[in-house]
């Protein structure tokens, strides 16, 4: 309901009267800003925090450099953006459901996912739980509470306001956390997610990561407001900017949103500023439309750099235990790689299934036709003749960890 | 058993629904305190609540998203679309994930609680925008299931099915026949399996094939032709997604000859796909070719509504050209 | 670019700091407010805004009684929000490109469009220069500068957006105004359509008339924020909240809004704040959804009364005009509206034209099979047949006035 | 002629189309400085500045908004969007509004200068989002003009004629031939027509119809065949609406066979109106039943892609069981 006072001036506000300040508590040099309070975040989270970031980041040094040897058709980093990603998802309840966009799997690795899962999934072998369905990155775990991803962007934004007013309704005190980048912010869902979350009071922490760039379009192309966070203001909503390379303060502004939301059903927008340090894709080369100079001034925000000094300030980590870290996670990441590579692709009956509950009669004639076709030609369908022939066959590709 | 319209046909199968399952709820524009414009959901909200029966803002994207998160979280609503012409700002939802969700995952999450109604079809000077048939566009979508009922007694069965199915249903609701079609209706709770056909009519000469609001019109034609002495079968597809291939097939195997008709534009409407796996499938029975009597080849006109629509005169038309051949 | 200052302490904003103030000059007694300039309406234009808010009125009013009758199927009422209407449509230049949502036939009157008009198009004859394709009130015309109506809603805000984009290329000083409700606005066109406009500077006007309802959905329904202005903070897009029923304020505000768009390329949204004193339709009946007396409230606070009485204070129109205007313009409908009832449908041909600018031969060919239909049955097609008879038929339906 | 690809090829249509006419305008998501993300428009910025080459937000249905609004306005908008499988937020100002702005508007207003680019396809490991073949979602859509090219020729030529088309035309890539597919092409401008098909090869006993990056498949099966003595007649159908239902039903007429052909789901996939067209037209000439080839009634799958797609050895196959019939 609008009950505004009158005025009798035509005056037009420009858009501009309000700038969103940034939150931030950690200085690049692992000290906490003047006047900043210290997070209340014990040893054991905040090492468990900054092994997922670690681990993140090695994971996708690595099989980056394996999607440029050809080993892996396509991938995607999270480098730059791993403070925003895990220090919102360490702000959860585990049991809170995640729906991300596709550079987040920071929080999946918080949230423990093995590297043999994620793997699994990249190489699309009969053990991914998504049946070597989609692109790599397109992880999803139902015991970790992280849906899936779907490419389309935007498109989880108004499913986790549903999502999230279903948890409300359930009555059992969780959230959903909805991750989506400036551009994808963009979108008609990203408004009709912002608004409905706020007419229908969804549990739902909306978590914009503002990392400059979609693909090659900059931020300055996308919105010529401040940010994506001045949209809350439209949508009576709730909201906190807050420096994305700063763990601490991504952590504690998303425990305070998860309370708002879970306490007080407020759905709660977050912006994070900061940085897609790496291309956007295996597919993109980042030379063709930003500098070097300022890809080295993001450089030296480094999130896990940071975090790093803050945890030694701290005596809680060394330069021995960083690279101990390191050397394990490298052997791991290749060891877990080169045992989901030799796995064989899933059943071919799997091409069938899922389309709905059970299998229709008519897409069981397609399969049928489908395999005596391959059958006649085996050597044409490697994968698919594979599957065909019970000596060579696996176990069930279905089997537990979901 | 009482006498009901089809209207009431389907506010009596949500209100089963609901009572039943607290996890159903019922959503979209002016669909809670109003009950809808059209009064499906009438007293829905007095019954159960507000938290479970709601206004949305006027969004259908935003309706179908939050629709298809709900049904992922466990829920299972019924989505409201207030004209099924309007269901397009919704097609990403629907064709990208309500369709895909199950199937992407690995069978880790699913949206199969998902019901979306929506009105449809044209005879009520609508125009353009109040009388699309759109069943076609969603029928090229693996993942969806589509079901369009007849008359009241098929509403009731068919969405109650619908809605307790495993996979998401696009419920297409003639609205045509809203108040004009009545029948008697058992009150208790009973379903219609999906993906059936029925034959409504058996007979000799002829296979007709149509759903929804299309029914009472090749009803009309049969008659007429029957008056010629043709002896006609008549199907009633029931569910366009999956279809009942087989048992079009086997009426046509008998007959040899097949007229399918539908209100929307022929060009890309879902009589082509009938046509096309029937032809294949009965080659050598066909007798003559199989006729569409569709809608023109143009947006649905408003003040030639009549010209444009495919009524009993063009399929008694069919019917003769087909056994004339 | 986000350029904002940094704080240390985790404050959310509420996303209800924003108070829009409702800019407002005539008081319903026809006199300004306190402090409120008078605006610099010459004699002719005033009376020229208000002729064309009381023939909309009238027009509504006979031609929903004419729908009572069943003489017409469908109507669409603007009573209530005339002031909103015809006061902006006043302050652009009639070059300027109006995009409506449906309830904006004022601006049409305003600009010309006749009864005789109006009529043809909501009989759908052979002279409606929409073919009698759409349903009543879906007018448009090219020579007014009028974008014929679509039903769904919002698409026309994008579309608003590229035109005034292409205006701005064409470098002839015009601009667009696009209305649409509250309600419309909820639709992710319109998220799109004002970032767009702000991104790529395009002079459109976004004129969201709120006047607290869609269909049966009362605004609080629809979104939890302070109307729709606030969401202009969040495009930085300068915005204006106005009285809708306050003809002087609309006009002012309009006219800047122009000058804004036009010579400095500023897309601008404004907000004014009004009434549905009518039902939603004819097939609409509000009193399944709000109160007697909330109408009744509303009906006081008429914005023709109020221009009305502030005609009177300027000595620029009286009671005697008032019934004489009335009464011609009255008599004037029924004339008209007579006049375009007993005119022939449009012929059979216009089936299948515009569908494509050149008829294709299937289309030519579905047409040829229909009238050999139609002339088997011409009982029960007698709108096709008719035409098909050239003793019957009349002029070209395509004839000027478009 | 300079030997190019299919994307230079398209560059090049482009080019041309603006360099003649000031109102043509390309946009779309990183289509601006970068030259889109497969460098369709690569240098177009630099030529034409930023007023008439940019990069849009993130938006589809704003993309198409806003093009449509430039084409009523006068403009000559090529907007691009990124895949086709992200057409799909777009749907409703296609569908429902560019398709019927002239028809609904009794020609007072078009938008026919509206040229829409997107790539479509598969064979590229893209899994769902990336491969997918929309065209039969807006085959059903009177208004509309499809087309697709096969080959960096065709799609200078048939791109030239989509953008002066005065109807709105959505060009559909395929996405795998872009810089698989090499050609000698002409510097200069040229046009070719739409709405109609081309007889890339004539044969007798059997007419093979695709369009797009199948009619490469086309040829590896026909190859095969002809090795068996069959000859093989081959159709590239170019424009999917209007459609060439003459050249094939001529073809056909002489062949008594049919086989087609589309990388999209079996079900609700435009082979099905051409069959059901040519079974009508053609009735008394056909010695066996349509056959379609074509993906099959699921979502686009990743690992096992290579089953999935409709290639040469299916149609291969197809066609022998055409012939034995
Ligand atoms: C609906 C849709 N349109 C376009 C794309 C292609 N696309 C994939 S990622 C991307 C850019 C996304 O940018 P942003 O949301 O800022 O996320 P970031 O990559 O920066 O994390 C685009 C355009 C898509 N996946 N879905
Ligand atoms: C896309 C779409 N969805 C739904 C409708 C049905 N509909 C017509 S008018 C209306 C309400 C519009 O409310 P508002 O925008 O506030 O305008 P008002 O009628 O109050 O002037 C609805 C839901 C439609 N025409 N288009
Ligand atoms: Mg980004
Ligand atoms: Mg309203």
């Amino acid at each position: 309901m609008t009950t505004t006072a009158q005025t009798h001036r035509p005056d037009f506000l420009s858009g501009d009267e309000y700038s969103i300040p940034t939150y931030a508590v950690l200085s690049q040099d692992g000290t906490l800003h003047d006047g900043a309070e210290g997070p209340d975040l014990e040893r054991d989270k905040a090492l468990r925090i900054y092994h997922a970031m670690v681990a993140t980041r090695v994971l996708d040094e690595r099989m980056m450099a394996a999607q440029r040897q050809g080993r892996l058709s396509f991938y995607m980093q999270c480098t730059g953006e791993e403070a925003a990603v895990i220090g919102s998802a360490a702000a959860l309840d585990d049991a809170d459901m995640i729906m991300a966009q596709y550079r987040e799997q920071g929080a999946l690795a918080y949230r423990g996912f093995s590297f043999d899962e994620f793997m699994n999934q990249l190489f699309g072998n009969e053990l991914d739980y998504g049946k070597g369905r989609q692109m790599p990155i397109h992880y999803g775990s139902r015991k970790l509470h992280y849906m899936t991803i779907s490419s389309p962007l935007a498109t989880q934004i108004p499913q986790a306001t549903g999502y999230a007013y279903g948890q409300k309704l359930a009555g059992e005190g969780l959230c959903t956390i909805v991750y989506f980048g400036e551009g994808a912010a963009s979108e008609g869902d990203f408004h009709a997610a912002l608004n409905m979350a706020a007419v229908h009071e969804a549990p739902v922490i909306f978590f914009c990561r503002n990392n400059g760039y979609a693909i090659s379009t900059p931020s300055v192309e996308q919105f010529a407001a401040d940010g994506v966070a001045p949209r809350a203001l439209g949508y009576r909503m709730h909201v906190i900017r807050v420096d994305g390379n700063d763990v601490l303060a991504v952590y504690r502004a998303t425990e305070k949103a998860r309370r708002l939301a879970v306490e007080e059903n407020k759905p709660v927008l977050i912006e994070a500023m900061t940085y897609r340090l790496a291309a956007h894709s295996s597919s993109d080369d980042p030379s063709g439309y930003r500098s070097r100079k300022e890809e080295d001034a993001w450089r030296a925000k480094d999130p896990i750099r940071r975090m790093q000094l803050w945890l030694e300030t701290h005596g809680w980590w060394s330069e021995d235990e960083e690279k101990a870290l390191q050397d394990e996670l490298r052997r791991e990441v290749l060891e877990t790689m080169k045992r989901a590579e030799k796995r064989p692709p899933p059943a071919i009956d799997t091409m069938v299934t899922d389309v709905y509950a059970d299998v229709t009669p008519a897409l069981q004639h397609q399969l049928d036709a489908l395999k005596q076709h391959v059958r006649r030609y085996p050597e044409a369908y490697p994968r698919g003749a594979r599957s065909l022939d019970p000596a060579l066959s696996h176990g069930d590709a279905d089997q537990g960890g979901d | 058993m009482p006498t009901i319209n089809m209207l009431q046909a389907i506010n009596q199968a949500l209100d089963i629904a609901m009572a039943e399952d607290d996890k159903v709820l019922c959503f979209g524009e002016d669909v809670g305190g109003f009950g809808g414009v059209f009064r499906a959901t009438s007293h829905l909200q007095e019954k159960y609540g507000k938290a479970r029966c709601f206004n949305t803002p006027l969004v259908e994207q935003g309706i179908i998203g939050f629709a298809n998160g709900l049904a992922a979280q466990g829920s299972v609503p019924v989505a409201e679309i207030q004209f099924a012409d309007y269901i397009f700002p919704a097609f990403d939802q629907i064709v990208n994930e309500t369709a895909k969700f199950r199937y992407r995952s690995g069978d880790l999450f699913n949206v199969g609680g998902l019901t979306i109604r929506a009105p449809y079809g044209g005879g009520i000077s609508g125009g353009l925008y109040h009388s699309q048939s759109p069943e076609a566009y969603f029928a090229h979508t693996p993942g969806l299931k589509i079901v369009v009922p007849r008359n009241p007694y098929e509403a009731k069965g068919l969405l109650l099915a619908a809605i307790r199915d495993p996979d998401p249903v696009l419920f297409f609701e003639p609205k045509r026949l809203y108040r004009a079609s009545t029948g008697e209706v058992p009150e208790e709770d009973y379903q219609l399996p999906l993906g059936e056909a029925e034959v409504t009519k058996e007979g000799a000469d002829i296979t007709l094939l149509g759903w929804g609001a299309q029914m009472e019109v090749i009803d009309r034609a049969v008659e007429m032709a029957e008056k010629d002495g043709v002896s006609c079968e008549v199907i009633d597809l029931r569910s366009i997604l999956p279809w009942d291939e087989d048992t079009v097939a086997e009426s046509v195997l008998k007959t040899g000859r097949l007229v399918i008709t539908h209100e929307a534009p022929r060009t890309g409407g879902f009589a082509g796909e009938v046509a096309a796996a029937i032809q294949e499938r009965c080659f050598l029975y066909l007798e003559s070719p199989i006729q569409r009597v569709t809608g023109i080849d143009t947006p649905f006109p408003l003040t030639l509504e009549k010209e444009y629509l495919p009524d009993h005169l063009k399929i008694y038309e069919a019917i003769k050209t087909s056994l004339h051949y």
